[in-house]
């Protein structure tokens, strides 16, 4: 029992092309940085924008297929849909808003209310079932929207950026109660977001893409460890080259190559944890076999630590304490060199 | 009412009556009057321009009587044969010049229409008003160059009435009807045209006896004596 | 907000512009015969025509509604060939001469119209010259007003409330009731009050089209009409009525269609 | 966007209500003498009108965007007392019989108006009867579709724009000319078009306000008018040659002043 | 030479009173969650929203003053403002936006394209001056506000949120940018965001608000290590406590004393990280002189870390290994103990 989508189409700029599946057993997240297309395939699962080829499949039965021209209506899909900015009804209460999906299926007035105002209480927000929705906060907001699309009882639960429009605050309580949620929904679960910490909270399975394609797939850790795109490197905060590996080394470049204790062979990626790297002032001496000089170009505070990035050969970032840059002097524009051992650079194929 | 028709319904003790919009006064209290001499009979006018009338009744508009204000209309409503019958001339007009109150430009006859700083006006030709006047001023040898060519006699008066013009030609009878807010100056029989008022009854009505009934009535001593009373020169 | 500081050169244009409307109304009650105007308003043909004004204007309101929201809904949301010239020509009742508009309407729905004449022989209908009529050439001459500002409305609102309502089993019905209808209330609210002004004051299609009989099709501005050529200063008073019951409606209502106070 | 479905309802609703605005268009079509037309259209009086009809009205559309846009601004910027008052005065015209409006102008503006003989005596300048006044009838009767535009757009506009470049030290005029203007553009156009075609068609003020005399005053409306009374089917030959202008115009434009295609 | 401003006003719901300073040696950030007043004080600030009493001055110059009635018009005011989502014109050219504020003080247009095409370059978008914003990305266009901000060499600049708009990825790069202009732009800057890290990272002081108050103020490193309101503490990311200190114990409600190696008095905030608070299936024997059961109530994966709060006498977050909570098996519900060391809690006078 499962999602099954292959979705092509262009829209505008965007070019759509995508296969993704989502399992009864996980929380799929898909991430991606602005304009990636993210919402646009929610919609085209949704059935809100047509597929040029391809098709939607939801436990087997066939949502849209181009080939065969098929196309269930979005109102006869089973889904539930939270929209990044809620499009909660501005002119129906809190109760009538929850009670729309189940109204529209038929339910009888009395009953779905009262299905609604569970729903209600269950997200905590029993008392206001008769506001209007601009009387609720964000955090309020949100969960008004997770009721909504759970009230019906959908197979398949949408969310596009559910926690975007929350500030810092809000957003880690809210997430909590949406992880709960997420948990306890009996159905197929895809959450859109941006914001890698929140996607590696949230689920199981992450889907990067980037301009309409799918650029890697696997677990938080393992998409962590291994990122396969410079996109999803600066959103972990690792530095990630590519070169050719060759019996201990990788080759960046015509000019630089480094050193790596890994039996890789072949196009690969090599990955470097900032706090692998480390900055001197003169050559370093001793074990480092990678150490270059550089130009410092950006000196970043980050909770406790210290970003530096480095321009020379193979630009770097390096994560230090605050006392070894006040220590050293560093500031931007000064020369430095960096170093690091190459037991620190993981190395996997590209 | 007499029946006869083929609905055989109370229609017969009604009429609809189109007449041109300068018989509005005259005819609401011919009206009155013969529905009062006729108790149990209605009535019911409406009045508009007369082409506006013509276009209505070949449109089909429900009309049982027709009063025109020319005799131009009245014909290519009977060439369209719409009329039941040869129309009968149930009222005359003449012309008349009208100037403000008190007559602030000392206007005597057609000739001063022509004075310098005397703003003249009057209907355009297509108007049967303009196109009497237009007949009257050649017979007296004046050129005079309106200011406007108005689409009916009611806004010449109005114009008037308001001093945007100081004189226009218009009917004896408009002059009467806005009282004391204008005067009239006569033009000589000798070069006034008069204007022919026919009446008849619509071809096919159900309510054929009560339209004849009523053009009978306008036709009447008592009914011309009416309209002598709104300022119209008898039928005959 | 801080308050709005008028630039001179916009202060002095604009009541220019003001004046130019506030004047005539000036002139209008300057010159009516007060004096005589319990007469005026009590006569029955006023009390009759005023009525009927009411009764028909706001007749034609509803129709247009009922007509012209769906046809808005299809300008603002169909693709079609011809989309453009169709919108065009339910615009056009605004360029035509009223007059010209009232022909029309007789060449169409009279009794010997192209659609009048099979009405007449099938039912036995005839809409000129009847309240029907009346309501009919104000319905044409006032529905472009509320099409044009229902499709603006249409066109300014968030769509995606639609594909919400849909996301959750709405069919396209109860989207369209229960969500668009609700969401553009204010251009409703706004095209419906413009329709019903221009249909209050409608007068060429109404004398053509359904005739000017008094308790049947004569409205307020026909006996406006008729006055004119005997007793034009009765006349201004109709008129001051007229524009009073419109002023009232617009001023207790403005702030709403506006969508602010 | 997945093309839309229309719903039944809707549908049949939308047809009904276009065929109500085509065929009384047919009518005239089919009705028109179309072997007089080159007669008819060639006619110098023909010509002259339409000339006449083209200026005024695009002259009239200039001033009421002069004064129509800053009286505007003033409805939707500045509180006061008598603000929704003063609002609900300006689109009296459009509720007003136009013939009513016609006459109000004469008491405000005619030799013996309020204003007017004032204007006659210290200047000399008498607006009747004249071009000038044919265009001032226009303005009146059309200025009120551009003013409720141009309101409603600067109603919706995102004032934060005028506040970013207040910060940037623009006075209240530039913000005004090179702010506001071009970001309510899309509804200055919009109103611009609707008062030039309303503007137009007009035919009872300028009747009333002008008077008619060919090539000064006599603009093709009234031209139509007056052919009814002789030959009227020439008259719909007019009628034809002012819609199909004003649906070139509209159907042109139309795209642009709702916004998007 | 310094801004300084005492505002007070009423907007809606909306009650603001706060007392703000900004000196030239100095990047102030005004922190605080949605709603709290951020935005309205800077349009105060900018001469946008009127004050009901108190006054601006900048540099020792009345700007506007309730008292005496005093108000020098927002165009006529030296200021710079970068708007949360730009407004940038969307008629004008990305160079007709650079050039506007220049042109409006009455620079020849010749001259106002010149210095504005210099501005472009200086942010790197030489090659957009023709394009109109809505070409650009969303980085691009914050630029372009930046530079139209700064054009005109105002006094004050202020910018409001001026990250918030953009996707992670861009966000760390035009942080970088930013914080560049922003060190040497030669005026008074302050900035708005609800991101401490953002706040860190641009600003050598925090002022903190709440609810249209100040509730704290001081360098990001003093804000962190002694945060005053709850919010902070969230922000942050530690657990914070109120009570009464006496001895080396803070009394924290009727029922709960916590031992704290400090040697304040009074009413106090006490200040645990996460990381000092240790969990245990049972009672903890040793050290800590800390210790209660509580039940766990949330678990979540924060980077590398898991956060786990726990529910008991006193609420606490503590911050563990993953490998940790697999070996304890700690789930949502599940009894544990918490304990920490008495010289891990932090205390500073309320
Ligand atoms: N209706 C449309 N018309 C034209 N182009 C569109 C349309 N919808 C989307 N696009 C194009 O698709 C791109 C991707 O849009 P989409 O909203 O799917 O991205 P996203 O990954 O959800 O981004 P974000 O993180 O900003 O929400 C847009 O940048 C735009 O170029
Ligand atoms: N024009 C207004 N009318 C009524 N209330 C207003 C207005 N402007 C602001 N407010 C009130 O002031 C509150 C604070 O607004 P403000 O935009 O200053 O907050 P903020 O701190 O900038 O929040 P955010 O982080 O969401 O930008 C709003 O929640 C609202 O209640
Ligand atoms: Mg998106
Ligand atoms: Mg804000």
């Amino acid at each position: 029992m499962s999602l099954e989508a292959n979705v092509r189409l262009t829209l505008g700029a965007l070019d759509l092309d995508i296969e993704l599946s989502v399992d009864e057993a996980e929380v799929v997240a898909l991430l991606g940085p602005n304009g990636a297309g993210k919402t646009t395939l929610l919609r085209a699962v949704a059935g809100l924008v047509p597929l040029t080829s391809g098709y939607v499949k939801l436990d087997g039965r066939v949502l849209e297929d181009a080939a065969s021209g098929k196309y269930v209506p979005t109102e006869r899909r089973s889904i539930g849909v939270v929209f990044q900015d809620y499009l909660l009804f501005p002119h129906l209460s809190v109760l009538a808003n929850v009670a729309f999906g189940m109204r529209s299926r038929g339910m009888p007035s009395h009953e779905a209310a009262e299905k609604a105002a569970q729903w209600l209480d269950r997200v905590g927000l029993s008392a206001y079932v008769q506001d209007k929705p601009d009387a609720l906060s964000g955090g309020q907001r949100q969960r008004v929207a997770l009721a909504r699309a759970l009230a019906p009882d959908p197979r398949l639960l949408l969310l596009d950026e559910p926690l975007a429009a929350l500030d810092v605050t809000t957003r880690a309580e809210v997430r909590r109660d949406l992880k709960r949620h997420l948990t306890t929904f009996p159905g197929l679960r895809l959450v859109v977001t941006h914001d890698p910490l929140e996607a590696a909270m949230l689920a199981d399975r992450l889907v990067v893409m980037e301009n309409g394609r799918l650029v890697q797939t696997g677990t938080p850790a393992e998409v962590t460890e291994r990122p396969r795109s410079q996109y999803v490197a600066d959103l972990v905060g690792v530095n990630l080259l590519r070169g050719q590996a060759d019996h201990g080394s990788v080759r960046i470049s015509d000019d630089s190559v480094i050193a790596a204790a890994a039996a890789e062979s072949g196009d690969v990626f090599a990955v470097i944890h900032p706090r692998a790297v480390a900055l001197h002032l003169r050559r370093p001496e001793g074990s480092p076999r990678n150490a270059w000089p550089g130009r410092v170009s950006g000196v970043e505070m980050l909770g406790g630590r210290v970003r530096v990035r480095v321009e020379g050969d193979v630009p770097l970032v390096a994560e230090v304490t605050p006392a070894a840059i006040s220590d050293m002097q560093v500031a931007e524009g000064g020369e430095v060199w960096v170093s690091f051992k190459s037991t620190d650079v993981g190395v996997y194929p590209a | 009412g007499s029946g006869g028709t083929i609905q055989g319904s109370n229609l017969s003790d009604y009429a609809s009556v189109f007449a041109a919009a300068s018989l509005t006064d005259s005819f609401k209290a011919l009206g009155s009057a013969f529905q009062t001499a006729h108790p149990g009979i209605t009535v019911q006018f409406n009045f508009a321009g007369t082409p506006t009338l013509v276009t209505q009744i070949e449109q089909g508009a429900a009309a049982d009587v027709f009063a025109s204000a020319d005799t131009t209309n009245m014909d290519k409503l009977k060439a369209d044969g719409f009329t039941s019958a040869n129309s009968q001339v149930f009222a005359h007009n003449k012309l008349e010049i009208v100037v403000g109150a008190g007559n602030p430009k000392h206007i005597t006859g057609l000739a001063d229409l022509a004075k310098p700083g005397v703003i003249y006006i009057t209907e355009a030709a297509t108007v049967p008003a303009g196109k009497y006047a237009l007949q009257s001023l050649a017979s007296a040898g004046v050129k005079v160059t309106p200011k406007s060519l108005e689409t009916d006699v009611k806004s010449v008066v109005s114009k008037i009435e308001l001093g945007e013009a100081d004189a226009g030609i218009v009917y004896v009878t408009d002059v009467k009807a806005a009282g004391s807010t204008v005067a009239g100056v006569p033009i000589p029989d000798s070069v006034n045209v008069i204007a022919t008022y026919p009446i008849v009854a619509i071809k096919g009505t159900p309510n054929l006896d009560v339209a004849d009934t009523f053009i009978a009535y306008v036709l009447s001593a008592d009914g011309q004596a009416m309209l002598q009373s709104f300022g119209f020169l008898p039928a005959s | 907000m801080r308050r709005e500081r008028v630039p001179i050169a916009v202060g002095i244009l604009a009541a220019s512009g003001a004046a130019f409307f506030i004047l005539p109304l000036l002139g209008l009650i300057v010159r009516s015969p007060w004096g005589d105007a319990i007469k005026a308003l009590t006569a029955p043909d006023t009390v009759e025509a005023l009525k009927l004004s009411l009764v028909a204007s706001l007749s034609a309101t509803v129709i247009a509604l009922v007509f012209g929201v769906p046809l808005a809904w299809v300008f603002a949301r169909v693709e079609f060939r011809g989309r453009n010239l169709l919108r065009a020509l339910t615009t056009l009742p605004m360029v035509l001469p009223p007059v010209v508009g009232g022909i029309a309407l007789l060449l169409a729905f009279g009794r010997r119209g192209l659609v009048g004449s099979w009405l007449d022989s099938t039912f036995g209908i005839t809409l000129p010259f009847t309240t029907a009529g009346v309501v009919m050439a104000e319905t044409f001459v006032a529905m472009p007003f509320l099409i044009i500002t229902v499709e603006a409305g249409l066109r300014s609102m968030d769509r995606r409330y639609e594909e919400a309502a849909r996301t959750l089993g709405a069919k396209r019905w109860t989207v369209f009731t229960r969500v668009t209808l609700p969401l553009i209330g204010p251009s409703l609210f706004a095209g419906a009050v413009l329709c019903w002004a221009r249909a209050l004051g409608e007068f060429g299609a109404t004398i053509t089209f359904a005739g000017n009989f008094p308790g049947v099709t004569q409205t307020m501005p026909l006996a406006v009409y008729l006055l004119l050529g005997t007793d034009h200063e009765a006349s201004y008073i109709l008129s001051l009525v007229l524009l009073v019951i419109s002023l009232g409606v617009l001023v207790a209502l403005r702030h709403r269609w506006l969508g602010s106070a």
